[in-house]
């Protein structure tokens, strides 16, 4: 940010103008750049990613769960299913399709989710909180399509809206979508072909880690974060890089893309 | 053969209580006029088979139709939670619900095998999951080509499959096109299958593109026309989804007696799905329009 | 991302010597053209993928481009025998050929499972057939949910895999119809990927009919425009099959000499597919032509 | 056949006028009486199945390898993949869809099939002629989808141009489609959906089986056909039906719709 950000507070307002979402989306697209084919899930990464393709990424080519690819929607799309992201795209293929020749086939570059809560090796729960599994505190929707996400994509990006000791967590209430740590202490089932979780995007900074058996790491904290407070908001004992870096501020053309051609009416830029 | 029917009379020929019953359909194209007759011919103790979830589960639910659910996504869409599922998964209230739960690619593994009369599909995930742990139906099989243990998935056959479709002949060619979701597996897995669709349309129509044609006429019981069977959801060149209706679902369900009221008034006290669409009200259909799009004719042109 | 390129560019830079490559197409968009450019470029070492054979398998061979076949039928379709392999088969004349044989379902479920990125596919059927002795890599697992032990087939995924298709944009966005094969399993099966069409169009065509796609672009390695690329099979739409040459092949091909001869003059001495269809007579494909039969548009409208 | 029948001969003439082919197609169309969903080989199963179509089974749907079913063609298919089948059909599916979800999925009633050889369980051979499977006397075309149109449908129908003891054998040079029977001896794999080989139509009569474990049982001959000559025609002991019939004679309605309407150009009643 500018001369003038102030200190990161709990709220939405990031900057003067620049909300927590807003914030969040840009350095999601600034992840993507030069990747080519991306699963994304709606909201947050369905913006990064159009994003991304007027910026960092001209070549990406957005792969729907529903079974869209190349979509050019007239209008931003409200889930993944929407049948706005159909007129236009370039294939509309049959779910088994996108479920065993993409994703299970290890087509896609990066795969974009959101969890409930994640552990220090990227491994996701979006199936319950509780500790019981019969009747958890609280049912969230489940794997959906994340665990094939994690399982055949390259790379796994994760956004959270909050970065909180209740979401990175020492230990998941239940590992939907594991990491390829987590599965490799298992004997049975294939492997997943990719890395799992490369990159974290939270409202405090970014997280990445590369290798199997490598510990999610602070890489960058937003302008005005004190690194000390992303660690007190982690759950485990978060390792922070040696040369740790500010984020670069929104700058006046992603927020202009954004706000003006992408999300005018302010869906998912709450 | 012509296999139209009423909506009243496929469901009653064609479902028994304590079946399990597939109605697909992602997010578009969903059959929720045929999920509404289930309710109002009152069903019970029926398993639903359901990849990815919406209202009709949890209007299922409140409505006492159900004893089991086999899904991956139990969420109302993007519009919220699904509160009747929840009482039910979390505080067993009114009763217990049997949740048999996969991924979305393990449900569409699990059709797959079904519509293929495979016992099981071998699926690349799940490696680590707790859901492999939590369900003791994720197995494993050997594999012969030197590399580990492999997950598998059941097959599932359900007693009665049930799709949406924008059009079908009387015969029971079906036509979709946008989302196709599971649909096409779910058909071939059913032991029964009933299609809604927005038209019914003269065979020539089926048959100047038979590439569109995503279910085979033998493979069809019974060819119902419902227009606008598929609201809140949306049908691709018919009609927009109604992501109000589905909000309202979402705030109004958090209240078990509001369910029930809502069931009374809009499906019990409804004669079908007419009368059901007559209380949205007349214009409620003007606000999801749709702007015409029309695919280029392709030549499906063969010897003289 | 512009993957357009020539047909000898396109062979050269993704086929090496000693890959297995698969060249599908049932009868229909059969990419011959890429076959013949096989040929012309003198590939050798290769095992070729082909469901179904017909006069290509017999033009590979006899121009010694391949040492291996995976195949369910061995036969020039219904217009007589393939010498050249009969040859190799009964009598390893002039030299042994390695076929892995399978039936149709066999290779419809390896290219599944080499799409699928998985080890295997269970298949019901192999039970008391000699070709499950005969093939050791048709093996069987345990069934965990109770049945009998099932027959699997191994994935198949080869180094390149090539088909033909009615048109496609520039970036690779493919869309045929009429009979479809195994083609969409075949592309995403291998590790590399040619696509061959009788037209490339501007996207607007290609994206006002989405779910004519059977292979999207990040799938394709290089799109290359080769008008009549399936001749002497029929391409729907463009032109019909050429009957008189298939059974003409099958007579000629009784003589290995004729066979050499044939390769010499029709694709040794041609410099592309252009210049082997002049060979066949500027008039030849009057007698293919096609009686035109457009599909009726279907609206893909959205939300306004 | 009617008064002045010749005794059988080998050569294609059956009656004055009435070929060996068309006395098989006619033969065929009536076996399917009452039949729904019939999977058709090319050539004489094909016109056999538009027989029935207008005769004895007018709800008849052909379904086709190449995936096309309900098909009308203006023109006689020259094979199951001639695109001329496609104008007009009900549907053209995916291969997956047809051999996973149509035969596999046990959706079809008769399967009409031919073959090199076939024995008294009516297993088939289409493979190879020889005792040396690696280098056979005669390499034959192979399985193509006869497997799994053996393994589901729930009825065979067997066409065969000519009835000798090469042809009926007492055992096969290679088991391409087992046999219920034969599939029941092995341990390994999914049993048969259907009953296999039913019927089988040949130039000198009809033979059927019903049961796993029951043979080939002669139950008619054509009209001028001695029974004891179809017996030393079979390569094994063949069993006679003790109320053996004569077939009927091709009728002139049938004759009618076949050479006018169906083959007009003798394509394939040679």
């Amino acid at each position: 940010m500018t001369a003038g950000t102030p200190e990161h507070t709990d709220t939405k307002s990031i900057g003067e103008d620049v909300t927590s979402s807003e914030l969040l989306t840009i350095h999601s697209a600034r992840a993507l750049a030069g990747r080519r084919v991306v699963f994304a899930g709606h909201g947050l990464p369905t913006l990064a990613t159009s994003l991304a393709q007027r910026t960092v990424a001209p070549e990406i080519e957005i792969v729907y769960e529903s079974g869209v690819t190349g979509a050019r929607p007239p209008d931003l799309p409200r889930t993944i299913s929407d049948s706005v992201l159909v007129p236009g795209a370039a294939s509309v293929i049959p779910m088994t399709h996108l479920f065993n020749y993409v994703l299970q086939g290890q087509r896609i570059d990066v795969g974009f989710l959101g969890a409930a809560q994640v552990d220090r090796y990227g491994s996701l729960n979006s199936t319950l909180i509780g500790d019981d599994w019969e009747h958890p505190d609280s049912r969230l929707p489940g794997s959906g399509g994340a665990i094939e996400a994690m399982a055949g994509a390259a790379e796994i990006f994760l956004v959270m809206r909050r970065h909180t000791p209740r979401t990175f967590v020492e230990t998941l209430d239940f590992v939907t979508s594991p990491s390829p740590h987590r599965a490799a202490q298992s004997e049975v089932g294939t492997m997943p072909a990719g890395a799992g979780v490369t990159h974290v995007i939270t409202d405090l900074g970014i997280m990445t880690r590369f290798a199997q058996d490598e510990e999610l790491t602070l890489t960058a904290v937003h302008p005005g974060v004190d690194p000390a407070e992303v660690v007190r908001q982690t759950g485990w004992d978060l390792q922070v890089a040696t040369d740790l870096e500010a984020t670069h501020a929104p700058t006046p053309e992603e927020l202009a893309v954004l706000r003006d051609d992408l999300d005018p009416t302010r869906i998912y830029l709450r | 053969m012509d296999k139209t029917m009423s909506l009243s009379e496929a469901i009653s020929a064609h479902l028994n209580d304590g079946d399990t019953v597939a109605l697909e359909g992602f997010g578009h194209l969903v059959p929720v006029a045929a999920a509404h007759e289930i309710i109002r011919q009152r069903f019970s103790n029926l398993t639903l088979a359901r990849m990815s979830c919406d209202v009709i589960v949890d209007q299922l639910l409140g409505a006492n139709c159900l004893t089991g659910l086999i899904a991956a996504f139990v969420a109302n869409s993007s519009a919220g939670s699904l509160y009747e599922l929840r009482r039910r998964v979390e505080h067993s209230d009114p009763e217990p619900l049997w949740f048999d739960e996969y991924s979305h690619g393990g449900m569409v593994a699990r059709y797959q095998a079904g519509a293929s009369k495979l016992p099981f599909q071998p699926i690349a995930s799940y490696r680590g999951s707790d859901l492999a742990q939590k369900n003791p139906r994720i197995k494993a099989v050997g594999d012969p080509f030197g590399g580990p243990p492999i997950y598998v998935v059941p097959a599932l056959n359900p007693d009665l499959t049930v799709i949406h479709a924008q059009r079908a002949d009387s015969a029971g060619n079906v036509q979709a096109w946008g989302m196709l979701g599971i649909q096409t597996e779910a058909a071939f897995a059913g032991r029964r299958l009933i299609v809604t669709v927005e038209e019914i349309v003269d065979e020539s129509i089926i048959r100047s593109d038979p590439n569109r044609t995503i279910v085979p006429s033998h493979v069809v019981d019974a060819v119902v026309e419902v227009p606008r069977g598929a609201h809140p959801h949306a049908v691709q060149g018919y009609y927009d989804r109604d992501d109000a209706f589905s909000r309202d679902w979402s705030a109004m369900a958090r209240d078990a007696e509001s369910v029930k009221q809502w069931l009374q008034t809009n499906i019990h006290d409804t004669a079908d799905h007419e009368e059901f669409l007559a209380l949205l009200g007349a214009d409620h259909f003007d606000k999801l329009g749709i702007r015409d799009a029309y695919s280029t004719p392709v030549n499906y042109g063969g010897r003289e």
